[in-house]
């Protein structure tokens, strides 16, 4: 009984925070939105005892990329955009794909019948060996990515000198 | 080519094409900036490419007439087989001495001769790749590969004729050069595909093998023939595809002499005397080959008696000499037709080597403003008089004995071919000595102070002045080495021999009457025979006649098809650029160049396909 | 724990709300914001399916959303530079003005 | 008394069941009792931490500092509590008022999750997980962009500025310090701090080489996440007026003073936990009492900081994060891995003495640099960043 209120609570977190991430014409509260939904999803994983990677959630998606994008709102909110009509003219059609999309996708897993098995729930070693054992190749590439999104970006974004 | 020897005897024969090949690559990759690099580059691979030629020679020379051939298959279609590798016998052996020689002096005398030129690199590059490609030739066993260096070496010709192709004479004569052999060659693709077609294979020997098992008819192998002549007539420049040789002169004078000794002219004898095979089996063949090589020996000697450019009399008298070549081959002496191109090799780079220095020395073609030179470069004065001599076959200069050998095997089929060629001596010993004579005897009549070649230049001329005289005195052997059908004697009868000598002498007798005492003088003699003296000044107004054959028969006929093109064949590309164009302006809307809408569609999209999905499993 | 049905449902859903923002917001930034719940669907479905499997299989799936959170937050950071460098030269982070490839 | 709080817990819970509360529900009332207690003890805690600090602080500027509430002004805090309660709260005008009542509420929510995942004794862990230290580091992180919210909703431009540099900190400082600590989870094989504890018993993480320097770049870190003194220039108010909190006042301002106290004080538990061997200690004293006496030494520590040092400028900051202690913490993590390994060698001299090697030698180069860097940085050179 807790675990199903505990669930019907987060769910209702994290998807009432994703509309309003969605709907809200304030960018930054968009933004905080998104965090809150983060934080949902990492509630979600934590309940299916994904605990490592829901504090991974928490570290690298709320702690680094909600503070990336609120961080990235503040200052070109400064240089003066207005943040008003923020939606464009395809709504309708945007809201018939989503729509279309999620029935299309709820009422696929409804039909289907899931063979559940005995929940296993790796701990922190378990993921730490498959890293650096099976997965080793693309945990070194992924590092290779980061670094070259981090030299990338800050080459895009670096002002040339020329405006302020 | 019944009999072949192993072909791993062929050892380390590749080097020889593929050296100079290397070369080429290597200065028109890398080296292109080093000037003299490169020249060092190419000249090494040239000796390279000469030592193992002169090695594959003698080592024919003791295994005596086998061919050895190391073949490998190309490609195999099914109905069509296609060898490629190497083909060694006595005739390609010969030409393999007489390509890499000459090419390997003409190259150091280059050094000489080029130096300063600013695209030495490209020209040395050039020199490598046609001295390959000829090579190539040489050693090629098969249809494929031949048609193949072939056309290169018609390439390399072009690109050497216009090597200054900043100057207009000299791209226009690289392009007379090219299309007129094209013109020729386009008989010889023709006789090849029909010989290929015919046996299903490109194999000399496979081909020669199906002819005579399965007994084709001669009249048809003598068409294909005929047509392979053709192409030789256009390589060989023989009557009517001769006109582009004389305008070949246009390019440097060292790319003359390998064109005119060893590597272009030559192939078209040598292709005729690689495949004699097919033109003996038709008479009428080797009969219209004799008759081609006899005209254009005599009239080509006669067009030569009246030019006053150096290097055109010597242009002239090669195609009279690959007249002789033809007609030896033509009569169905092999023997003789390669024999006087090997020594033909040697003094007609000799003397083109001698014209270079001559007009590197005084800066002009033009002998009536040459004169005297005798006393001022004695070295090539020298050379030139033995040059000449050996041109005009007296004894005991090479030119001589191969002359000799074909004034005997024509005697023995036709008078009429022989006494045409008896006649083309007479003329030849007579432009021969009046070219000597113009040059170097007299008083001076130059603007320049002439002056000595340098070393560089002057030892080919002294080491091919050697060959010139040496080289004939091989005449028994060479009649034992090749040959078609059975060995031939030497047939050298002293008393007819010198009999035949009479006329040359006559002719060098004659001119120097003419150009050395002055009676009867050149105007006399001009004003005599006018008629007789512009026709052959003009050179029989050949040139004009294709001139007006183009202008208005070919032109005509193109101008109704550029209308053609234009408006119709252009009018329907560019209806569909039209529809094409409109189309995508209808089209381009879709492109709104919004992500979003983009995006939009991708999800549509999924959707769609979800529901496709969908609808098939549940149908 | 509840059935991987039920998880898979919030991510569906999740997911919609994600396309709809990604098709339908103006702001450059906000659309981010929608492919982030995109992504964190994704990653959400990774890990309920993995829990169909024994823990060998199952690191895998948890393996592959912490390589989705990875490259999300590269993703991420190119992006807002990218919004940076095309609002410094453009004044303007709207996604509609930003059609200097069209045609 | 070592297990009094302990005992004291699950008598309650027995009660709960004795009355009829279901088997399922217990767990949650356990997991609300320790939730309870921490939300009570925090504050708690807040407040003597200030009245702690400004006794320190005036002894280092020779005067008594507050010493009218109560005996010692030992009731100071209260009646501050009181005083912040009856202030107006004031909104300004263009604000965004949602967020201007959001964020002061959300700033305090992560700092209070902090405490779940310390040690406060033995068997004393809210939330005993196995990843509980990467959890702390999340929660911590969760705090930057609240505040950048915080410094937005009033839509003044010095607390935008101050929002951003607050961010700009955490994020920087978090990363040496989470790497810092790694090297301690290396060493202890588990990301539970009471696993960490345990690890540890008597030998504690500092006095090895490696842990010397760890606890070092660890807690000059934690000085920063906090945002105090030297580094606490988001609040710095000869440039920013008072930073984020600029345009808060009464209660919610002191919500932002509670978070950053609580903050700072689990700061010190963490680093307890991780570098002094948490509530391991003498048998006569309860484990709880042990941990509560090292943290509050640590949190002496920084007072001294902010009573000695003067602030540091922003750019200046950054670069000791990014250049300074970044390398340094990472060469920490190849020290700790060398020393592990020497150690089950058996060459215990060699242990000690090549960590120490290479950390002095890049400890060297690296402040050789740094040096440089701060003269030259000294001068104005083109233009500094906004911030």
């Amino acid at each position: 009984m807790p675990g199903e209120i505990a669930f019907g609570v987060i769910v209702v977190l994290t998807l009432g925070a994703a509309l309003a991430a969605v709907l809200s014409r304030n960018l930054l509260r968009s933004a905080l939105a998104l965090m809150f939904c983060l934080l949902g999803v990492a509630g979600l994983f934590l309940m299916q005892g994904a605990e490592f990677l829901s504090a991974v959630q928490l570290l690298v998606y709320v702690g680094g990329i909600a503070v990336l994008i609120v961080f990235a709102v503040a200052l070109l909110e400064r240089a003066g955009e207005p943040l008003a009509a923020s939606l464009n003219k395809l709504v309708p059609a945007a809201v018939a794909v989503g729509a279309a999309l999620t029935m299309l996708l709820v009422v696929g897993l409804w039909r289907s019948v899931i063979a559940e098995s005995p929940p296993a729930s790796p701990g922190v070693k378990d993921i730490g060996t498959a890293l650096l054992n099976q997965y080793l190749v693309p945990f070194e590439a992924l590092s290779v990515l980061l670094l070259a999104a981090l030299v990338g970006a800050l080459l895009i974004a670096r002002d040339t000198g020329k405006e302020g | 080519m019944v009999t072949e020897a192993p072909a791993s005897a062929l050892g380390y024969l590749w080097l020889v094409p593929a050296a100079p090949f290397a070369a080429f690559l290597v200065i028109g990759l890398l080296t292109r900036k080093w000037r003299l690099l490169s020249a060092a580059i190419s000249i090494l691979a040239m000796g390279l490419s000469f030592m193992f030629a002169l090695g594959a020679f003698f080592s024919q020379l003791r295994l005596g007439i086998l061919p050895r051939i190391a073949q490998f298959s190309w490609f195999d279609t099914g109905t069509l087989h296609a060898p490629a590798g190497l083909l060694l016998d006595p005739l390609s052996a010969v030409m393999l001495v007489v390509v890499t020689t000459v090419g390997l002096l003409v190259q150091i005398y280059s050094l000489g001769y080029m130096a300063g030129e600013k695209g030495l690199s490209r020209y040395y590059a050039y020199m490598s790749l046609f001295c390959a490609s000829m090579l190539g030739l040489v050693l090629s066993g098969n249809f494929l590969q031949l048609f193949v260096f072939w056309e290169l070496v018609g390439l390399c010709s072009y690109l050497l004729i216009g090597f200054w192709y900043d100057r207009d004479a000299p791209a226009f004569a690289a392009k007379k050069a090219f299309v007129t052999t094209r013109l020729g060659d386009l008989g010889f693709l023709v006789g090849v595909v029909m010989l290929v077609t015919q046996a299903g294979s490109f194999d000399f020997a496979e081909v020669a093998r199906k002819m005579s098992v399965e007994a084709w008819d001669p009249k048809w192998t003598g068409f294909a023939a005929l047509l392979l002549f053709c192409g030789a007539i256009g390589k060989s420049a023989q009557i009517p595809l001769h006109v582009w040789l004389p305008d070949a002169m246009e390019g440097p004078t060292p790319v003359s002499a390998l064109i005119h000794a060893a590597t272009m002219v030559a192939a078209g004898v040598f292709m005729v005397a690689r495949l004699f095979v097919f033109f003996s089996a038709s008479p009428d063949t080797l009969a219209m080959v004799a008759q081609v090589g006899a005209v254009t020996a005599f009239f080509a000697a006669t067009i030569a008696l009246v030019q006053d450019d150096l290097k055109r009399v010597l242009a002239y008298s090669t195609i009279s000499q690959l007249g002789y070549m033809m007609l030896a081959l033509g009569v169905g002496s092999v023997t003789a037709g390669m024999f006087h191109l090997w020594t033909h090799a040697f003094f007609k780079a000799l003397l083109f080597l001698c014209a270079g220095a001559v007009i590197h020395a005084v800066r002009t073609n033009d002998m009536r403003e040459m004169g005297g030179l005798g006393k001022s470069m004695p070295w090539t004065a020298a050379t030139f008089a033995i040059g000449a001599l050996a041109l005009a076959g007296i004894f005991p200069l090479s030119g001589f004995f191969s002359k000799e050998m074909i004034i005997t095997a024509a005697g023995a089929k036709s008078g009429f071919l022989a006494t045409l060629a008896l006649a083309t001596a007479a003329c030849t010993g007579f432009y021969a000595g009046r070219a000597f004579f113009l040059t170097f005897l007299g008083s001076s009549r130059s603007k320049a102070a002439p002056h000595e070649t340098p070393w560089v230049m002057r030892w080919p001329l002294v080491i091919l002045a050697g060959l010139s005289v040496c080289a004939g005195w091989w005449s028994g052997g060479f009649g034992a080495f090749v040959f078609f059908g059975a060995p031939e004697e030497s047939s050298l009868h002293f008393l007819s021999s010198f009999f035949a000598m009479l006329p040359a002498l006559a002719g060098l007798g004659f001119a120097w009457m003419v150009y050395v005492n002055g009676s009867p003088s050149p105007d006399r003699l001009a004003r005599t025979f006018a008629p007789i003296y512009t026709l052959l000044k003009r050179r029989y107004f050949v040139d004009e006649g294709y001139n007006w054959l183009i202008d208005r028969v070919v032109m005509g006929f193109s101008r109704a098809l550029a209308w053609f093109d234009r408006n119709v064949v252009d009018g329907a590309v560019n209806g569909v650029a039209w529809l094409a164009r409109s189309g995508g302006a209808v089209l381009r809307i879709l492109q709104t160049g919004q992500v979003q809408h983009y995006a939009m569609a991708v999800f549509g999209g999924v959707v769609l396909l979800i529901l496709l999905a969908r609808l098939a499993g549940a149908g | 724990m509840f059935s991987v049905t039920a998880y898979a449902v919030v991510s569906a859903i999740l997911f919609g709300i994600g396309v709809f923002g990604a098709v339908a917001r103006r702001h450059a930034v906000a659309v981010l914001i929608s492919i982030e719940l995109m992504l964190a669907a994704a990653a959400l479905n990774f890990v309920s399916f993995s829990r169909l499997h024994p823990a060998q299989q199952a690191v895998s799936g948890q393996v592959f959303a912490i390589f989705i959170i990875a490259v999300a937050a590269a993703e991420t950071l190119v992006a807002l530079a990218l919004v940076f460098s095309l609002h410094r030269s453009l004044k303007t982070a709207h996604l509609e003005r930003f059609n200097l490839l069209k045609w | 008394m070592e297990r009094l709080f302990i005992e004291l817990k699950s008598s309650l819970i027995d009660l709960a069941a004795w009355f009829g509360v279901p088997a399922g529900w217990l767990p949650l009332l356990s997991a609300f009792l320790s939730a309870a207690t921490i939300m009570a003890a925090a504050p708690v805690i807040m407040m003597y931490q200030t009245w702690f600090e400004r006794k320190v602080v005036g002894r280092f500027q020779d005067r008594y500092g507050p010493n009218r509430v109560g005996p010692f002004g030992l009731f100071q805090p209260i009646a501050d509590g009181v005083k912040a309660l009856q202030k107006e709260d004031l909104v300004p005008a263009k604000a965004d008022k949602l967020l201007h009542f959001l964020a002061p509420a959300l700033v305090v929510v992560p700092t209070f999750m902090l405490f779940l995942f310390v040690p406060w004794g033995r068997g004393m862990v809210a939330a005993d997980i196995d990843t509980g230290l990467l959890f702390f580091f999340a929660f911590a992180g969760l705090q930057a962009p609240i505040i950048v919210t915080a410094g937005w909703a009033p839509r003044n431009k010095f607390s935008v500025l101050g929002g951003l540099r607050a961010a700009a900190q955490v994020l920087s400082y978090g990363v040496p310090m989470a790497i810092s600590a790694v090297a301690v989870v290396m060493a202890a094989g588990s990301l539970s701090s009471s696993a960490i504890v345990e690890a540890q018993g008597d030998n504690w993480f500092i006095l090895t080489p490696w842990g010397a320097f760890a606890f070092v770049i660890f807690f000059v870190c934690v000085v920063a996440e906090t945002k105090r003194t030297p580094f606490d220039m988001p609040e710095a108010e000869s440039e920013l007026v008072a930073g984020f909190h600029t345009e808060y006042s009464g209660l919610k301002f002191a919500l932002f003073f509670m978070a950053e106290y609580m903050g700072s004080f689990a700061a010190c538990m963490l680093a307890t936990t991780l570098f002094l061997g948490g509530w391991s200690g003498p048998e006569f004293l309860p484990s709880w009492a042990i941990f509560m006496a090292k943290s509050g030494v640590l949190f002496f520590v920084m007072v001294w900081f902010r009573g000695t040092l003067p602030r540091l400028r922003i750019d200046q900051m950054l670069g000791l994060a990014w250049k300074f202690l970044f390398p340094l913490s990472l060469v920490t993590m190849v020290a700790e891995g060398l020393w592990y390994f020497l150690r089950t060698d058996g060459r215990m001299a060699g242990a000690i003495l090549w960590p120490l090697a290479i950390l002095a030698v890049s400890y060297w180069i690296l402040s050789v640099v740094m040096m440089r860097e701060f003269v030259r940085g000294n001068k104005p050179r083109g233009k500094q960043d906004a911030w």
